[in-house]
């Protein structure tokens, strides 16, 4: 992406009307969000976010700028001509019919190639594999599964830096929306579905996550912490997991499913809350943690093994249909085409 | 500057009205004046009717993307009894057809008599098709094709009993239409309420079309 | 009464002309919707309904829905729906109009916003700086 | 006992009432939540008692029954829609005083509670859109339109009755809702499965279906009854062409009511059968489907935006000629423009979920379909500014809030552009930024168009001008209002501020969120200086009265009765004083 040059140049030239935005840019460092991006798709969304606005304003400016000037020039008493029956002029019609489609159609272009390239399904090409996070949206917070490191945490998610983080979401109650603003794309996610995201960091720190979607009295409270780290002190994160953690069995399970947010989990399974971060961490998940929660079905808590790592989930493949766990399918299963979740009118 | 074009002239309100008569209005020349002062009632009926057709479509649609949210449960070809939607099928498009009768019975002005007998032939239809789709309902109750047990049948169950909850609105206006032919006779308002009535059958009536289609005979083929 | 509209801005033509404000040659008595309270029965009942439906008082849903069906029955049997406004009213009512434009004297924009506004503007005037 | 008790009164108890948890937890954020909702119940049933005595003091039920409430007259029933819209107005703006002042101080807490707070912004947005703007423009044609056509009324004058009385009972319920809690906290648009009585068994949900459905199903009658109206009661020789531009905006607003209602009489009706009687439509499991809600309901979201942006467009463009003393510029232009947007605006539903996981052809088509609309959008606005153009524009109070508008307007299209690019809206979708825009798109737009028009056409509706010095405070106050109300809230959306949060924990919004704290404070001014118009106006009437009107329509004697002793004899035409 082009960074910081170009948008300091565009930044420039929409100073007189942006002077709020502009303002907000002097603070950028230390500004959450898109603006200050630590990851290459947040990076590109707010290349785009300027480029759409230096484009547009090609047609907002003339507004903001001839309004007063036409006020004064065509006041009351003023002295310019008086046209009262003037109503129609063909030059000026059809400038103002082509200026806006041409940049419809430039925009047009430009939206379907930038909508393709960031789409949060397509994977982010990189040296090494990605690494494959399974979300899980509660009320009031969310649950990460490594299901190759065979460990989850809550409230805290640890990704290693420059490298690709391929997520699985689902709801194990209402919708919820997925966001780490710092890095890129939010996602809706719902129970008995599946969406997919992918994102990167490429600049170690902490970053705030969140969930964008109202879903009750803790919404605002449902929040997390996304830590990038290099990759030996993710070896690290993970080791510590599997040493200090806690198993992810019945009981804790019963504690996360209640209603309550990061910090009640923790109070209730008896660790320090005076840490704001509260992170928890589990040694072991059951297998097919995931799409047990995502079908609704019950898990099976006898099978404490590490998960291999999934294979092959494409977005066009089925997930979590009553094959893919035979623990229980009950009759209520949904049936399974909700992966991808096509929009029907 | 202001569109409000107001110069007080008079007009020919008669050659006015042959200007704007709507085609949907058929009552025929026998009864001009009643066309002159009802048109705007017709062509407003035909709106609600457009107006209604989305819902339907609406149904429709949620449908055929619920047709998957069986859940486990029974489905079309578990619930639906071919020979009984066959004979609702034929119990309404007969109804079409009598009323099609009522509507001519009208129109050329025959006895009063007629009218009513194919009146009340298509209200006893009517009711005779609401109640062998309340027989169905209550056959599927019985085989567990209950609302609440899946998402098809949530589906099925907003879309064809809306259609019957029409049938009844119908046959209470026929009614209460009857009513007011017996104490005012066949004046304009009447007129004009059969002529709507009419539209409504019809549209009830081609809304079955796609309901058989859709949900029977696609549920089992 | 009714004004016949030959194109856009056909009154401002007129009153340029200034054949604004004319008297038609023949008044005729004029058709009026009737009042009727079928609006408030549906608001009462219509509300009573949603009440009822939100707290699980299903007598009063009841109720409330059998009113509103007997309510929009009995409209079809009512034929006094309109009332006529007689001839020689509308044009009591019109000419004394007329007759208050008349009187009025027009005013120049720059008295709009000033208390000898009554509604009666000068038309504009072309090229002319007002 | 208890059993007869349960079958009269459902399931309503002593719980209902806003004080109920007050007596039980003495906590103080229980108290001082409490003390706010038993205020607002205190007010509505006070506003009632009010009512009912002022009119039996004054005697006046008789003629309030059969001079308005009876009365079948396009002008009256217009006039009671507008009564509606301004005091559902009052209510929801100060709803939206209390949730700016939440956030103002809602740095890790504040003093309302979540739950309240989702209240709050529940009914601000289902007030605003179904009790407030829906009512106001729908009083608004209702009064001028068949004037402009020269119809003596609507084509179904007791339709019009039943429409008003159903948006009535709609606005009454929510005002009960205040004085019988709860109401729903799943915001105006009511998503499932949170809706679903599964995770919200109380009655907050159903007070918001029901009353969400007595308004579409009013709106769709009239939208019929406009339309109808349009087709068949024109005045001979207006053809369509000639018919003024609000009379046009009009008729596409009601064509969008007669298409775009029914799904969200779909929608709430599915999600009530969900609730009701246990259908599995929207839920999670047994099949159920959400997202099927949700496209029924941006089916009917998206044509509802421009039901509610058309008719300003056309008020504008009565206010921009009239007060520039000239034609309005590209009257054919204007036209087929707002046709345009009226057809574009069914095929873009899907942009208001672009998160939802489809596929990237998918969005990327629908963010282009949505961009397609600025085109005409933009040509609209360029015809109004050459309607100025050598013109003699006087800043008269309408001219005020149209100038208003199209300054502040097309920043709102520019942020719409914005949100229509599916990889941008990633960023800041659900976000505050989408929140400012919209607001955006309806307070410049729709409310600036509404208080326009009553500025403009009330000498007609009442014989009488408006007092313009409380005007152009109320005019001023609203444009800085919502500059300050609204704009900070592009940058926390920027800076990943969700929408609908009581409370959060980044410092760095914190001098955000007090400047739009102190916007909310300019824009209650600006309702103050409103009410303070209308007494100022009221008191001098006769110093500002009107005598000459115009003769489309025939005027229904008493048209003023209530507010004017004089009984003026016909309305005044507000636009012929501006040529």
């Amino acid at each position: 992406m082009t960074g910081q040059g170009k948008h300091s140049l565009q930044r420039n030239r929409l100073y007189p009307l942006f002077a709020s935005l502009i303002l907000l840019s002097g603070c950028r460092a230390d500004m959450p969000g898109f603006m200050n991006p630590q990851g290459p798709i947040a990076q590109a969304q707010r290349h785009h976010f300027w480029v759409i606005i230096a484009l547009v304003m090609i047609v907002v400016i003339p507004v903001i700028i001839q309004t007063p000037l036409i006020l004064w020039r065509y006041r009351y008493r003023g002295h310019a001509v008086y046209r009262p029956k003037w109503d129609m002029s063909r030059w000026l019609d059809i400038i103002m019919w082509a200026v806006p489609i041409l940049i419809v159609a430039i925009l047009g272009v430009y939206i379907w190639r930038q909508t393709h390239e960031l789409d949060p399904y397509r994977p982010i090409a990189g040296d090494q594999p990605p690494l494959e996070v399974q979300v899980v949206g509660y009320d009031w917070k969310w649950l990460f599964i490594y299901p190759e490191q065979g460990i989850a945490t809550l409230g805290q998610l640890v990704v290693p830096v420059d490298r690709p983080i391929s997520f699985e979401l689902t709801s194990a109650t209402v919708l919820q929306s997925f966001f780490i603003p710092a890095l890129g794309s939010q996602i809706d996610v719902m129970n008995r579905m599946v969406t997919r995201l992918h994102l990167e960091a490429d600049h170690p720190g902490r970053f705030e996550g969140k969930n964008m979607q109202y879903n009750g009295e803790g919404f605002h409270r449902q929040r997390f912490v996304t830590r990038a780290v290099d990759d030996d002190a993710f070896n690290d994160f993970v080791q510590r997991t599997r040493e200090q953690g806690q198993p992810l069995d019945r009981d804790a399970y019963a504690i996360i499913a209640q209603k309550g947010d990061n910090r009640d989990v923790a109070r209730e399974l008896g660790l320090n809350t005076d840490d704001t971060d509260a992170v928890i961490r589990f040694s072991t998940v059951p297998d097919g943690l995931f799409h047990t929660i995502m079908a609704g079905s019950p898990i099976d808590w006898s099978a404490m093994t590490i998960t291999p790592p999934q294979q092959g989930t494409t977005r066009t493949s089925v997930i979590g249909g009553p094959s893919d766990n035979d623990t229980a399918p009950s009759s209520d299963h949904p049936s399974s085409s909700h992966d991808r979740k096509e929009a029907q009118p | 500057m202001s569109q409000n074009n107001v110069i007080p002239i008079e007009h020919n309100a008669t050659q006015d009205a042959q200007k704007t008569r709507h085609p949907g209005l058929n009552l025929g020349p026998a009864h001009a004046h009643e066309e002159d002062t009802r048109e705007e009632m017709v062509f407003g009926f035909w709106v609600f009717m457009m107006s209604d057709l989305i819902i339907f479509g609406l149904l429709f649609a949620t449908y055929v993307t619920m047709l998957g949210g069986t859940a486990g449960g029974p489905g079309p070809s578990e619930l639906f009894e071919m020979k009984s939607a066959f004979i609702e099928t034929m119990l309404l498009l007969a109804s079409s057809f009598t009323f099609g009768m009522a509507s001519l019975a009208l129109k050329y002005r025959e006895d009063r008599t007629r009218l009513v007998f194919w009146l009340v032939v298509t209200l006893l239809l009517g009711v005779a098709f609401l109640f062998f789709e309340l027989k169905d309902f209550h056959t599927m109750f019985d085989n567990g094709g209950v609302p609440s047990r899946s998402g098809y049948l949530s589906a099925f169950f907003s879309l064809v009993p809306l259609h019957g909850l029409h049938v009844t609105g119908a046959c209470i206006w026929l009614v209460a239409l009857l009513g007011q032919l017996a104490v005012y006779g066949l004046d304009a308002p009447v007129k004009t309420g059969i002529l709507r009535l009419a539209i409504l059958w019809h549209f009830l009536d081609i809304v079955w079309i796609g309901i058989f289609s859709l949900v029977y005979l696609g549920g089992l083929s | 009464m009714l004004p016949e509209i030959y194109s856009i801005d056909a009154f401002m033509t007129e009153k340029d002309r200034g054949q604004g404000w004319q008297a038609p040659d023949r008044y005729e008595d004029i058709e009026m919707p009737a009042n009727s309270a079928l609006g408030v029965v549906i608001a009462i009942t219509g509300l009573a309904m949603a009440f009822g439906l939100v707290w699980y008082m299903w007598w009063l849903v009841i109720a409330a829905g059998l009113v509103t069906l007997v309510a929009i029955i009995a409209r079809g049997f009512v034929r006094q729906t309109t009332r006529t406004i007689s001839a020689s009213e509308v044009q009591r009512t019109h000419e004394h109009w007329l007759e208050q434009v008349r009187r009025t004297t027009p005013i120049n924009r720059s008295q709009e916003q000033t208390t000898a506004n009554h509604g009666l503007p000068v038309p504009p005037i072309e090229g002319a700086v007002q | 006992m208890s059993d007869a008790m349960s079958s009269i009164f459902g399931r309503l108890g002593w719980d209902a009432l806003p004080f109920w948890s007050m007596l039980h937890d003495h906590s103080p954020m229980t108290l001082i939540n409490g003390v706010i909702a038993t205020g607002a119940a205190g007010m509505v049933v006070l506003g009632a008692l009010a009512a009912i005595v002022l009119v039996s003091w004054l005697g006046k039920w008789k003629y309030l029954w059969s001079e308005w409430l009876t009365s079948p007259d396009h002008k009256k029933i217009g006039i009671m829609f507008i009564v509606i819209a301004l005091v559902m107005l009052a209510r929801a703006i100060i709803e939206a005083v209390f949730m700016r002042a939440q956030q103002a101080v809602g740095l890790d807490g504040g003093f309302l509670t979540a739950e309240h707070f989702g209240e709050l912004f529940t009914t601000h947005g289902t007030i605003m859109v179904f009790f407030m703007a829906m009512p106001f423009l729908t009083g608004i044609i209702n009064y001028v339109m068949p004037l402009q056509i020269g119809a003596r009324d609507l084509s179904f004058p007791v339709l019009n009755q039943v429409s008003l009385g159903l948006t009535a009972a709609g606005a009454a319920l929510v005002m009960i809702s205040l004085v019988l809690a709860p109401f729903s906290t799943g915001g105006w648009t009511g998503y499932p499965p949170f809706t679903e009585l599964s995770y919200n068994p109380g009655a907050g949900v159903d007070y918001w279906i029901w009353a969400v459905t007595l308004s579409t199903l009013s709106s769709t009658l009239t939208g019929i009854n406009f339309a109808v109206t349009i087709f068949k009661k024109r005045a001979p020789g207006m053809k369509l062409f000639r018919m003024p531009l609000f009379t046009w905006t009009a008729l596409c607003t009601a064509i969008l009511m007669i298409f775009g209602m029914p799904p969200l009489t779909v929608a709430t009706g599915l999600l009530a059968l969900d609730r009701y009687l246990d259908f599995h439509m929207f839920t999670t499991d047994l099949g159920g489907n959400m997202m099927n809600y949700v496209n029924l309901f941006w089916a009917f979201g998206h044509p509802e935006v421009y039901i509610l942006i058309l008719p300003p467009f056309g008020i504008f463009s009565e206010v921009f000629a009239t007060f520039s003393g000239k034609r309005i510029y590209g009257y054919k232009i204007l036209v087929i423009a707002t046709m345009c947007i009226a057809v574009l605006s069914f095929t873009v539903w899907l942009h208001h979920f672009f998160t939802m996981g489809q596929s990237a052809h998918i969005n990327a088509a629908f963010g282009i379909a949505t961009m397609l609309i600025g085109i005409p959008t933009g040509v609209k606005v360029y015809d109004w500014m050459l309607t100025m153009y050598r013109g003699r524009i006087r800043l008269s109070v309408p001219m005020v809030y149209a100038i208003g508008f199209i300054m502040l307007f097309v920043l709102g299209g520019m942020t719409g552009i914005i949100l229509a690019t599916p990889s941008v809206d990633y960023q800041i979708h659900n976000s505050l930024f989408l929140v400012a825009h919209f607001h955006n798109m309806l307070i410049p737009g729709l409310l600036f168009g509404m208080l326009s028009a009553t500025n403009f056409w009330f000498p007609k509706a009442f014989g009488f001008r408006l007092e313009e010095r409380w005007g152009y405070r109320a005019a001023f106050c609203w444009i800085i209002g919502f500059m300050l109300a609204f704009f900070p809230l592009y940058v926390l959306g920027l800076m990943g501020m969700p929408r609908r949060s009581v409370a959060y924990f980044e410092p760095q919004y914190l001098p955000w969120t007090i400047m739009a704290g102190i916007g909310a404070l300019v824009i209650l001014c600006a309702l103050l200086c409103l009410l303070l118009q209308l007494w100022v106006s009221i008191r001098d009437r006769h110093a500002n009265n009107v005598f000459v009107g115009d003769p489309l329509g025939w005027p229904d004697a008493g048209m003023v009765g209530l507010l004017t002793a004089a009984g003026i004899q016909l309305p005044g035409a507000a636009r012929d004083l501006q040529h």
